[in-house]
This record gives C-alpha cells, structure tokens and sequence, in this order.
C-alpha cells in the first residue's frame, strides 16, 4: 500500500480549489449561515475540503472520536473544532469525543453507543484491526464511517480514509535517519507502545529500511507510553549505555523529552533525532536544531475533512473524493520548519 | 477495621424497606436507576430503545463478569490487578496456535487454549498469594506485567486475525434481540451469585475472608479457598478473552488494557466491602451496570471528553461515598 | 457412667522461637471427667490444647486417643477423631449468620448446594437444647453480644458430638450467671460421657466442676491430682511455684460527707443510646465499682465519658467545674486516662516495641526542640516503669506482641501511669490475666488509690468488686440502677440490681 | 492479618547480621547490590560510570520522593492511587497561569501554585477517607480521574511551555556532578526518615496503622493523621511537579500516567508492609533503586522490549517473595 503521491497531491488542490469554487458561484443565500469563502481558517492551516453552502434540511449530528491526552490528539481536535464552527450554522452539530487510550474495547464502545444514539455520521481515529467488526456494524446501519490516521483492519467496509500510512511515515523517517547518519552507526528507536498498531507500523516500516543496511546498528528499542518525561529518561539510558550513539527515532509521543535529554546532555550535534508531528511541544527543537528531522501527517485535515466530506456527502451528495486519501506530509527540518509552520512561531 | 459495623443493627431496628435500603448496593442501585430515568427524559427518542439498552448491557458485560470473580477475591481481603492483561495473554496464546496450525485447529482447542492459559494465570495468581504469602496486590502486579510482556511476545506486538464462524456467534452473535454476549454474562452471574450463597465452598470464601485464621480454625483448608478465587478469575478472564476474540475477530496485545480498576470499582460500588468478609454478587451487576450506563450517557449528552473523566471520578467516589457516611456514623 | 480411659499425653514438647513453650507434658485423660488445666499466663495451656486439636505439631513427644497413636496435622483431621475445641480468641465470622458459624467448614449439604433448611432447623434445635433460644440462627453474629458470641461457641463445639471437647477459658466474658449455665451445661455433657479439658484463670469455678486437676508453670508438667486432694491455695502455691499470699486487702474509705467530688457526670446519654441518663460522683482518692451484666453499657458509659463517643445530653465537672470533652486528646489533658477492655484492638499496638506502646501517650508531654523526639528521655521513663510495675520482658526493644497477657496489661497500665492521672479509668484490667498479675494489678489500684487518684473499677468478676470498691455502681441496659457502699454491698444485692424487674425503686439509692 | 508475625522476634535471637538480615527492605537490598555488581562486571565501561549512577539515580529520584508519602500512607493501611494525576494536575494548573499572565508571573508564585494544587488534592483524598469514611482505594482511584480530567481541562490536551532558568536548574540542574533532583530527593526522604522516626506526628502515624481505635483512645486524633498522610503525598506530587516541569520546561497533561503502581511498587519492596503498620522509610529507596537501575540495565544489556515487561514482572515479585516466604514460615 504504497501511496500514490500524485494522487493526494492532487486531490488536496483539487479539493480545496473545487470548494472554494464551488463556494463562490454557489452563492445563493439558503440560510442564515458564513458562506464557505468567508469562514475564517486558523493560521497555517489549509482545509482540504470545504462545506458546501447548503443549511441541512433536517439536523445532522456528527460524531468525531479521537485519543485525548497527546498533543497529536489537541492537534486533530483543532481541526475538528473547526469543523464543528464551520458546520454549527449549518444545522449540523459535532460533537467531539474521545477516548482516554488506545484500548480496543472501549473504542468499540464509544462507536456502538455512537451507532445506538443515531449519528449520521462517526468520523474516527481507526486505532486497530479490532475495530473492524463495529465499523461494519456502523456501515449496515446506513452510517457514514470515516476513518482517519489508521485504517481499522485491511478490509473493512468504512467509506473513506484520510491519513498517513503508518508504514509510509516510518519508512520515510528510516530514510532520513539513513541520510543524516552517513549510511553508518549506532542507533536506537523509543517507540510508543508496543501494543499500539499505528506505533508498530512506523517502528516496523522505519526497520525495513534501516534493517537492510549492514552498517547501521540498533542497540536499543523501548517504550516509552507517549510520555515526554519517559523519552527522557530512555534518552538518558540509551546514551550512558551507547555514548557513541548516531541515530534516534522516535516513532510516536513524547519526542520532546529525547530532544531535551539530549540538550541537556550537550549531544544534540552527536545524535541525529528523527521524529513525527510538528507541534507546539516539537517545534522549537526542531528550529533549534535538535531535532533533525520531523515527519508532520497534517492533524488539522485529519480532525476537519473527514467531517466537513461527510456533511457535504450527508447535504449534497458530494462527499469524499477518494476512499483512500492519502496525505504525504512533509519532512521539516531546521531550515524548513519556520517556513513551512509559520503559525507555530 | 474502622468501617465495619453498625449498618446491619440499623437495619434490623425498622422495616423490610429500611433494612433492604441498607445494604451497601443499595445507593449503587437508586444511582443507576436515576441515572435511567433522566436519560429517557433527556432523550426520549435514542436512549430507551431495545437496541441501546442491548448496547449498554453487553457493554457492562465484560466487567460484570469480571467483577463476579473480583467480588470473591475482595471477599477475601484480596484484589487482582493482572485481570486485563490476563485477558491479552490468553486471547493472544490461543489464536496464535489457531495462526500457526494455519486455522486448522479445531475450535473447541482454541477456546480450551483460551480458557486454559486464563486460568494458568489465575492458578500462578493464587498460589502466589496463598502459598508464597505474598501481599495479593504485588503478586497481582507483578502477574499484570509478565501478563502483558507474554501477550507481546505471542503476538510480536500486532493483532492476529481470527474468525470462525463460532467464535463470532460467541462474541458477537444474537438470540433474538439479545447479545449472547449478554447471555454468558446472566448465567456467569447467577452461577456466582448461587456459588457464593448455596454452596459450602462458596461459604468458606466468606468464612476466609472474615478471618482466615478462625476459618483454619473450623477446618477450612485456606491455602486452597484462596487459590480458588483467583483460579475462577483467571478463568472468567478466560471466557472475556473468548469473548473479545469473538467481537474484534482478532487478539489485540492490549485487549485488557486498565479494566482492572473498573471491575474493582464495579465490585467496590456494588457493595463489596473492600475489609472482605461481605458483599453480595448480585450487587456487581449493579456497580457495573452504573458504570456502563456512564459512558453510554456521556455519549449521548455529548459531554466532552475531559469532563467525562472528572464525572467519573466524582461517581465512583459518591456512590460509594454515602455508604461510607453511614457506617462511619454508625461507628460512632 | 464408667470413666474410660481416653487420651494419653506421652512427653509432649513444643519450641516456638526462643520460647520453651511445652517441656515434656504427660497426663491421661478419661471419658465423662471434667479435666482443668491451671497455670499463669504463658505456663503453656493453649499450646497444649492447640497440639491436641490439631492447630499445631508437637515438636516431641506422642498423642494416643481411644489407644491409638494419633497425629493431627489440620484442626479438620483432629475433629474427625472427634476432638472440639473452644478457642480462647473468638474465632466466629462477624459478617455470617449464627447457624452458618455453627456449621462453618461443614454444612450439610443437598446434591451440589448447601441444605440451608436442615442446617437452621438444626442450629435452632441446639440454642433450644442448651437453653440459649434467644439467639436466633439467623442473626448476623456481629450484631450479637460478646457473652452471645460466646454461648455461640460452645454451641458450635457442642454441635460436633465429639468425644472430648476442650474448652480455653470459655467464661473469661461472660457474667456470674451466665457462668453458672455454662457450668450446668459442662455438668450435662460429663454426665452423657465426654471428656472435657478446661480451662480457666477463675479458681472457684475450677473448684466447683473440675474432678481432676493437672497445673502447669512454665511449660512443665507440675501434677495432676484429684480436685478432692486440692484446695485453693495449694493449687496457686503449685502454680506460683511459692507460697503465695494473695490476702492483701484494702483500707476503704469513709466520711463521704466531708469529701469533695473530683467528677461529677449529670444526666449523661450517647448518641447510640447504648448509655441513658447517667448521674454519678466520683471522689478523690476513690475507687468507684462499675458492674453489671455484659453489654450493660459500662464500657460506654467510660468512653463517653473519655470523649471516645459522641454524647447526646449531660455535663461533666472536674473539680467541681464544667468541662467540654470534645475528644480523647482533651480527656487527657484534663488528667482522665482509660485503660480500655479490649487489649488486642483498643489497647496494644501489636507491631511495636514495648517502649513505644508504653509512651504512646507520654510523648505529647515531653518538651522537644525542633518537634524531634528526645528518645533518651523516652526510653529512661519507659525503663522506670518497667522496672517499677515489674514487667517481664528482655528488652525495650522487644515487640508488645511477644509478652504473655498480664505483661501486655503491665504495658498498658504503664503507658497512662506516666502521665500522672487525676482519674483513671479501668475497664476489665484483669480480664485473662493470672492470678499472679491480678494481684499485681490489685496492688497498683491500691497504691494509686492511696497516692490521691480516683479509680473507676470496671469488672465483672463480683469477688474484684467487692474486695476492692470503696462504692459499687450497678448498670442495666444504659442505666444507672444504683450504687452501695462497700459496707451494704454484697453478690445477691448487685445481682438483685441486674434484674429487669428491678425497676426504678433502686435509681435513686445513693447517688450522693 | 495474614502476614504479619514473627521476623522480629526471630531477628532478636540471633546475631546482629542475622537481626539486618531478616529486615525486609534487605531481600531488597542484597538484590540491588548484586545486580550492581552484575552489571559493572557485564558492562565495565557504560555501566559503573559517574554519569550513568548519576543518571539512574536521577531517574529513581521522583520514584523514591513519592515511595516517602506513598509509605507512609500504607502504613496507615491506606493506598494512594492519585498521585500520578495529581502530578499532571499541578504541573498544568501553575504553569497555566503563567502562561495566561505572559509569563508575567513571579516565580515563588507559580512554585506555589504547583504545590498548592498538589496539596489541595493530597487534602481531598484525605478528607474523602479520614472524613466521610471511604476506602482509600476507592477515594484515591476516583481522584485519580478527577485529577486526570482537571489536567487534561487546563492543559487542553497539549503540553504548556514554561522555562524560566530557576525552574530549569530546580528540574535538570547540577551541583558538581550531582543533579538537583537527586539533592532534592535526598533531603526529602531524610526528612521523611527523621520525620517517621523521630517526632511525635511520625510515631502517631504508625500507631493508627496498628490499630484506629487504640489509637483513638490514646488520645491521637486519627482522622487528622490519616488526612496528614495523603496531604504529605499531595505535597510530594506537587514537588515532583515541579521536578518535571523543570526537566521538560513544560507541563504535559500525561506526566505522572502510570506513576502508581512503580511507586507502591516501591513501597512495598522496600519493606513497607501492606497490612500496614510497620516498615522502614529508608526502605522506600531501596525498593525505587532496585526499579530504578532494572530500567538502566534493560538498555545497557539491551534486553528486548516485551521481555522487559516480564522481567520487570518478575523482579518485582521475586523481590517481595523471599520475604513473604520467611513470614510465612515464622507464623507456622
Ligand atoms: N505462635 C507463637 N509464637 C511464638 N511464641 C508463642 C506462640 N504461641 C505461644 N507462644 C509462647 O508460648 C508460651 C505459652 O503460651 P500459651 O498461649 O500456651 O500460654 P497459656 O498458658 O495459654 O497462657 P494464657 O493463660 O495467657 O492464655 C508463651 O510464652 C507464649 O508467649
Ligand atoms: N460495635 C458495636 N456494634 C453493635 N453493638 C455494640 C457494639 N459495641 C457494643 N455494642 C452493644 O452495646 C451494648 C453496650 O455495650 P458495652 O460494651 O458498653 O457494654 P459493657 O457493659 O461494657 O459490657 P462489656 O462488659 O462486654 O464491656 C451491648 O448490648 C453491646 O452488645
Ligand atoms: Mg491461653
Ligand atoms: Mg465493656
């Protein structure tokens, strides 16, 4: 499941310049609410679909289930949230929800209370293959099911994914490390959880690149439960016990503690650290120059498209344009992060 | 000590209603019944609809059969915090050698592979505690954490794929309009409830648990009630396992995950006093019932999810909270 | 009834941890004999009980019962052979029902379940056997009175039919009238031909059912002789190891009008209702008597007074002042003390050290820099009072679990002696204790008496009461029924108080 | 009740190294050193190196800080299971004030928030168990969530930046070669040692772990003691607030997550028994050590991931057995 770069490329643009066009020419006043072209986007964001500008005749409710707790989590939900302004005067409402972990059974839960209490529509985070049964379920029921993030199971009946694959994401980060440490050295991966898909993903896809070149030597891979305090600690042990230590990847939370461990530690030009999200908690390393490398999966789009698509599929029939939306993402570094994430500095 | 007496003297002073009002599950059960009524005030067309209420139970089932054997645990001064990942264990244990047989193995191993690697773990639990001595809660923590490692190494960290026909129809079938899931739930807890109550094993667990030294005295092997608590445990986390499988057509490594403060909760809020020695079964359908109709309502009252977790806080304490009061005013 | 012989014990010896419990016992035992076993505290009596009802190996030394060698490992095997025993700590579940007790580790059983009708029609046919029908098979035990938890006991044990049945200090909580239907019930079962092994620090009553009488000192076999070749004062002498002169008797008070009362208690009730408008006066110096039936609220009556329950009505003056006792700390400041009943649970600290049990309430008085303990001075206090009250033990050090029962009391008694109390409260101090330490404490209460400090006596044992009270105050259910002075006190008087009948002609008697 | 007889008495007989040796923070202790010695003979270079001990001590430190409060409370008979989200809740709470104010705020005020806010929820567990009676579990496992969802509340999910240079030199400072945390450990559980040892308060707390109502009627106000503990550990978690803020200079709403169960965990290896009562406060960091250098010597020896997880399940078992077992023994 390679994605097609030219594929969300170009549904990005196309979707974004069809909406807003779309928006424009559509300008009859069917209600009381902010045409599409004037609704106000957060700074540094740019929405890959937009509401169409139609009130739905009967109320819509919209259900969005994200992890909380993690600054990839707040990040979605900025998206979210803004879709749910977006769509507020639509006769829509959205409500966010989330889940406190990444266990399978209470995710169900949330979904099939979602199913029983009559949503439209349940847009979530696909956290696991286990999930694949109630998202059927959802689909029978005549529910919009939109997955982003994570696919829940290879071949469930969900009608459209918005996201970065997990695999992609890792090779991409495995290929960059490669690059920074000159093809040789130690390194060492801090992983999220071991029982988490998405996590597992990265760390596996980022292996199949590092794996594959005999002079690179992985000397240490641990959990750190997204926790920033954790990766410090881990940064700590990994270094004590490799102080020739070339390479680090972090593949999920907490990047921001292996950045300051290694500040701390006067090691950030030694090591070259390889991460995921450009946020508030990473941005700063990343201008500084700890982090060398930082793979963004766009959470904004991920919280808001999926919602806005399928109101627009809910209102007018003119939903996702692709099942499968691939976002690239791109890879910040030092000298790129400023220009790229203006509205993080 | 400090919270143990006095409630049952109140009661046998008034009436039937009074005296019923009394026992400890009681608040958890008027909770959960209030609970019921505003819902359907509140949203008369979603919530009491035989498929939502279907929902909230089979939702609750997991816990209420957990909490069945947490119960008999806490009756004897104990606790088991290794109960989630003992799920992840034996769900992983058994479809992985479903897995490696290329889903040749017939399903009735399977399941005895489920179940057995359950109570494998309940076995090692109980003997830990009753005949090493150690403290139930590090036996247990330690056995939650070679749990979770074991379900990692079984599975490599990703879920294994399995769905036959029987163990869907186990974990996610019906009969009628009702979840067999919910089915395996009401005959776990009625067995439990005439077990604890009807038979002389399940007086001895309560015999243990008010005091084990005056139970040895009557002649009660105790090493061995105590490892049965546990053993019915594993077991039980056995059946969740085969029931997870059943619902999610895979074993997921972290099936499990953080369930064993809800079921003590479940337990705790439906009358089981953590001093051991009492508690009715019955009452951890009710703890576990309020629970699961919690999270359904914050779903439907569309309550954010940071206050769902404050909510809950404030639920379990208050539910336990006026039983409390009233033996602490009774103590006095 | 032919007396047969049942149960031989061949050199018995038991070892715990630094302690010699048992040394070489050997005594027979016959069928349809009451057996007493005397000795003081720790002279090993509940070991030996414990070895012959299977709760403990003997480390030498062999067992026979009805000729054959027996060796119980599990309480369960020994009561198959048809040995019971009444253990001396209750050992009933407080949460079960009465008849659940009685058949706890043995219900009778219906296929798979427990055959509930048969086991409470059987436990009702017992309680209506013995008598005892006001206890109902239903009842949840802890709501039952200590000296019902106790009938409940012998219920139990008498429920196995056993062959020998031991029974360790059965009557240590119950009253005079209850021991005297226990003691029918023992006669009933001598005469139907079981074997009884008794137990109890109460001479008389060992004097009046025993027909043979084996004494103990210090883990040794000292005789077993025929309780018609015994007398009282031999049997102490045995147990003592010397002549023992327990004739010390007090000088009593008089001259009443002239005295000033240090408490007085008007019209005082709990929020429980377990105590009901109680007026009395307490003088210096005094020793005030405290008796009654058990659970006529005599406890509470004291804790109430100590700030330990809330009150509902009634002041209390010191000194001829009104004083507020909020809590347990403010009755100490005000010099009260209360050695309390229960020693186990209200009284010891069982995983610390002596010296810690003993100035546990000491501490507060000590003047310290920086909030830091001066442990040099705690421990020279703790060390006078050993000394002072003669408490056996090898160190400071040595944790409170370890001593025999009088020494624990010692303990106790030590911990409020320092503070120097105006008044003192003693709930049942010599409950369990043997002869030796009882009269120690006898010696203390006359010491203190006599140095200016009002006793309040709380006892149940009638002969304590009246050789040691200036007056005696009677309870019943809450209630004050009257209080005599030394010289009109006497046991069918204060029994004639204890009686529902004696209704409220007595209240007003001499409350002074 | 189960566990409870014999070690000292035991102790006494003998000599003085048999006395030390049956202490039960020594199982604990022989098995630090010996794998202190393992790992310098396995690892001579990396392992016994100033930076490293420095290292593994700096990571046990908040570990053994909170082992301080968490013993105390167990020898109360109480159990804490806050103190992870208290630590998240605190660390939000003052550095959002500092954000909303521009990072106008002093300093010693936004220290003071920190500890206030921990303190103010050490207060709540121990108004909910000493005054309305609630089993400390219960009370703690609801505050748990609260203070998870006050967390999550402030923060809005995503870390709060604060790195003002006192803050940082408090977190991740040095002294020589000696981190501040680890001197602020250092001093903390001193304190607690004397504190537990040598004053009045500390005595009292164990005496109401022995028994409430002797207590009580040795005229110790044991619902002041029993608020005292879980307001100490409060105080504690808000101290490790700031520790964590000043290592990461930022508050994240999942610091503490988990933190419960190493820390009783601790607790109890370092010989604090769990029938409350007795223990030695030195022992706590004993038992953090051992947790501590386990996760050092997992990547110095790079053992894999999920058999980390078993280990460490072992380990914590093993490490309470040995003394389990001689309890055991003694009170046959
Ligand atoms: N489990 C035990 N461990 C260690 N020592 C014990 C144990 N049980 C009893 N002892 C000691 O053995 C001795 C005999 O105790 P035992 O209880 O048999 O005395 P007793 O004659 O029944 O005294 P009492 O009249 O106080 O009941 C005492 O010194 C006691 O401290
Ligand atoms: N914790 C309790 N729960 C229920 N009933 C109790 C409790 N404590 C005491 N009682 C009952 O209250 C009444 C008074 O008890 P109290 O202990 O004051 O009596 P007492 O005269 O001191 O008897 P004793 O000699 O046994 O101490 C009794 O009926 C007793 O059974
Ligand atoms: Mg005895
Ligand atoms: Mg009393």
């Amino acid at each position: 499941t390679e994605p097609s770069t030219e594929a969300s490329a170009g549904a990005s643009t196309e979707a974004s310049g069809e909406a807003s066009t779309e928006a424009s020419s559509d300008a009859e006043p069917a209600g009381d609410f902010t045409p599409a072209a004037d609704l106000e986007i957060p700074a540094g964001k740019t929405p890959l679909s937009l509401p169409v500008d139609q009130a739905a005749e009967e109320p819509i409710k919209i259900a969005t289930i994200m992890v909380q707790n993690n600054p990839f989590g707040a990040a979605v939900l900025v998206g979210q949230n803004w879709a749910k302004e977006a769509l507020a005067d639509r006769n829509c409402t959205v409500d966010c929800q989330s889940v406190e972990d990444f266990d399978p059974q209470k995710w169900a839960s949330i979904i099939e209370n979602d199913i029983a209490a009559g949503y439209d529509a349940i847009c979530f985070f696909g956290i696991s293959e286990a999930l694949q049964p109630v998202t059927d379920k959802g689909v029978e029921a005549g529910i919009l099911m939109y997955t982003f993030n994570t696919e829940p199971g290879n071949n469930s009946k969900r009608q459209a994914y918005y996201g970065q694959s997990g695999t992609y994401g890792g090779e991409e980060c495995g290929k960059k490390l490669e690059e920074l440490m000159g093809g040789e050295g130690k390194y060492a991966i801090i992983t999220g959880d071991f029982t988490v898909l998405g996590h597992e993903e990265r760390r596996l896809g980022a292996r199949s690149i590092l794996d594959a070149n005999d002079k690179l030597e992985l000397v240490a891979e641990v959990e750190n439960n997204d926790k920033a305090e954790e990766a410090y600690t881990q940064t700590q042990n990994i270094l004590t016990a490799n102080p020739d230590l070339k390479g680090l990847y972090v593949t999920a939370g907490g990047p921001s503690g292996a950045a300051k461990a290694l500040e701390d530690m006067g090691l950030q030009d030694q090591v070259m650290l390889v991460c995921h999200d450009v946020l508030e908690e990473t941005a700063p390393y990343i201008a500084s120059g700890t982090i060398k490398g930082c793979m963004d999966q766009d959470p904004f789009n991920q919280g808001a498209q999926p919602v806005i698509d399928a109101f627009n599929q809910l209102v007018a029939g003119e939903g996702p344009k692709e099942e499968v939306n691939w976002y690239e993402g791109v890879m910040a570094t030092p000298d790129t992060v400023k220009e790229l994430f203006p509205e993080l500095f | 000590m400090r919270n143990q007496t006095g409630t049952e003297l109140a009661a046998r002073k008034s009436g039937t209603f009074k005296k019923l009002m009394a026992k400890p599950e009681m608040t958890a059960l008027v909770a959960l019944i209030a609970l019921f009524v505003i819902m359907c005030i509140l949203r008369p067309a979603t919530f009491p609809t035989t498929t939502n209420i279907f929902v909230i139970i089979r939702q609750f089932s997991l816990n209420a059969i957990l909490a069945v054997g947490m119960g008999l645990i806490i009756i004897t001064t104990g606790i088991d915090l290794s109960v989630g990942s003992v799920i992840a264990a034996s769900a992983a244990f058994g479809t992985y050698f479903a897995r490696a047989t290329d889903y040749a193995l017939p399903g009735i191993v399977v399941l005895l592979l489920i179940l057995g690697m359950g109570t494998a773990f309940g076995l090692a639990n109980g003997l830990l505690v009753s005949k090493v001595g150690l403290p139930p809660f590090i036996a247990t923590l330690g056995m939650m954490s070679v749990g979770q490692g074991v379900a990692l190494l079984i599975t490599n960290g990703s879920p294994i794929r399995y769905e036959p026909t029987w163990i869907s129809v186990f974990g996610g079938g019906y009969i009628g309009p009702v979840p067999v899931t919910v089915i395996v739930m009401a005959v776990i807890v009625v067995i439990g409830f005439i077990f604890a109550n009807n038979t002389m094993t399940g007086r001895n667990i309560y015999a243990v648990g008010n005091s084990a030294p005056a139970a040895k005295l009557s002649g009660i092997n105790v090493d061995k009630i105590l490892t049965l608590v546990y053993v019915i445990e594993g077991f039980l986390a056995g059946v969740c396992a085969l029931l997870l499988v059943g619902q999610m057509n895979s074993a997921d490594p972290s099936f499990g995950k953080g369930y064993e403060l809800d079921v003590i909760a479940a337990a705790v809020i439906g009358g089981i006093s953590m001093t051991g020695g009492e508690g009715n079964i019955l009452g951890v359908v009710v703890g576990a019932a309020l629970m699961g109709i919690l999270k359904n309502m914050f779903t439907q009252l569309a309550v954010s999810g940071y206050w769902q977790t404050v909510i809950l806080g404030l639920i379990i304490i208050g539910a336990v909270a006026l039983d409390s009061v009233r033996k602490k005013r009774a103590a006095r | 009834m032919s007396k047969e012989l049942i149960c031989k014990l061949n050199g018995i010896s038991k070892i715990f941890p630094g302690v010699r419990a048992l040394d070489n016992v050997s005594f027979d035992i016959y069928s349809g004999e009451v057996h007493a076993v005397v000795g003081e505290n720790g002279a090993g009596k509940s070991t030996l009980m414990n070895i012959l009802s299977g709760v403990y190996p003997a480390d030498e030394g062999t067992v026979e019962f009805e000729g054959k060698p027996v060796l119980f490992r599990e309480p369960k095997e020994a009561q198959l052979a048809g040995i019971a025993m009444i253990h001396q700590e209750l050992s009933l579940a407080p949460h079960m029902t009465a008849a659940e007790n009685v058949y706890v580790g043995r219900m009778p059983k219906k296929g798979l379940f427990i055959d509930k009708v048969k086991m409470y029609r059987d436990t009702q046919a017992f309680l209506d056997e013995l008598g005892i029908d006001y206890i109902s098979p239903n009842a949840i035990v802890k709501n039952l009175s200590v000296s019902e938890q106790q009938l409940l006991e012998i219920v139990k044990a008498m429920s196995f039919r056993s062959k020998m049945l031991i029974m360790d200090e059965p009557t240590a909580s119950l009253t005079e009238g209850e021991i005297k239907f226990l003691l029918k019930i023992v006669d009933d079962l001598r005469r139907s031909g079981v074997a009884i092994l008794y137990i109890s620090h109460k001479l008389e009553e060992i004097m009046e059912i025993a027909d043979k009488i084996t004494v103990l000192r210090d883990g040794k076999h000292i005789e077993t002789r025929e309780r018609k070749d015994m007398d009282e004062q031999t049997m102490i002498n045995l147990m003592v190891g010397r002549e023992f002169d327990q004739s010390a008797h007090r000088e009593f008070m008089s001259g009443y009008e002239t005295r000033k009362p240090i408490l007085e208690v008007e019209h005082l009730s709990d929020v429980r209702g377990r105590v009901n408008d109680v007026s009395f006066k307490l003088y210096e110096g005094e020793v005030l008597g405290l008796t009654g039936l058990v659970g006529a609220g005599r406890s509470e009556l004291l804790e109430t007074i100590f700030g330990a329950h809330l009150r509902k009505a009634g002041t209390i003056k010191l000194g001829g002042k009104e004083v507020r006792i909020k809590d347990t700390e403010d009755a100490i400041n005000y010099g009260i003390a209360l050695i309390p009943e229960g020693r186990k649970i209200q009284g010891l600290f069982l995983k610390m050290s002596v010296e810690d049990n003993m100035t546990m309430v000491y501490l507060k008085r000590l003047k310290s820099t920086l909030g830091l303990l001066n442990k040099n001075k705690v421990k020279g206090i703790a060390d006078e009072y050993v000394k002072k009250l003669n408490v056996k033990t090898p160190s400071l050090q040595q944790c409170v679990n370890n001593l025999s029962g009088g020494n624990q009391q010692k303990t106790i008694v030590a911990r409020w002696l320092m503070n120097g109390p105006k008044i003192l409260f003693m709930d049942e101090p010599t409950h369990g204790i043997d002869i030796g330490a009882k009269s120690e404490i006898y010696r203390i209460i006359d010491d203190l008496a006599k140095q200016g400090v009002s006793i309040i006596l709380l006892s149940s044992e009638m002969p304590e009461v009246l050789s040691l009270c200036d007056r005696i105050m009677v309870m019943h259910h809450g209630e004050l029924r009257g209080v005599l002075g030394h010289d009109e006190a006497d046991q069918v008087k204060i029994m004639s108080y204890t009686l529902d009948s004696a209704a409220n002609d007595t209240k007003e008697g001499q409350t002074a």
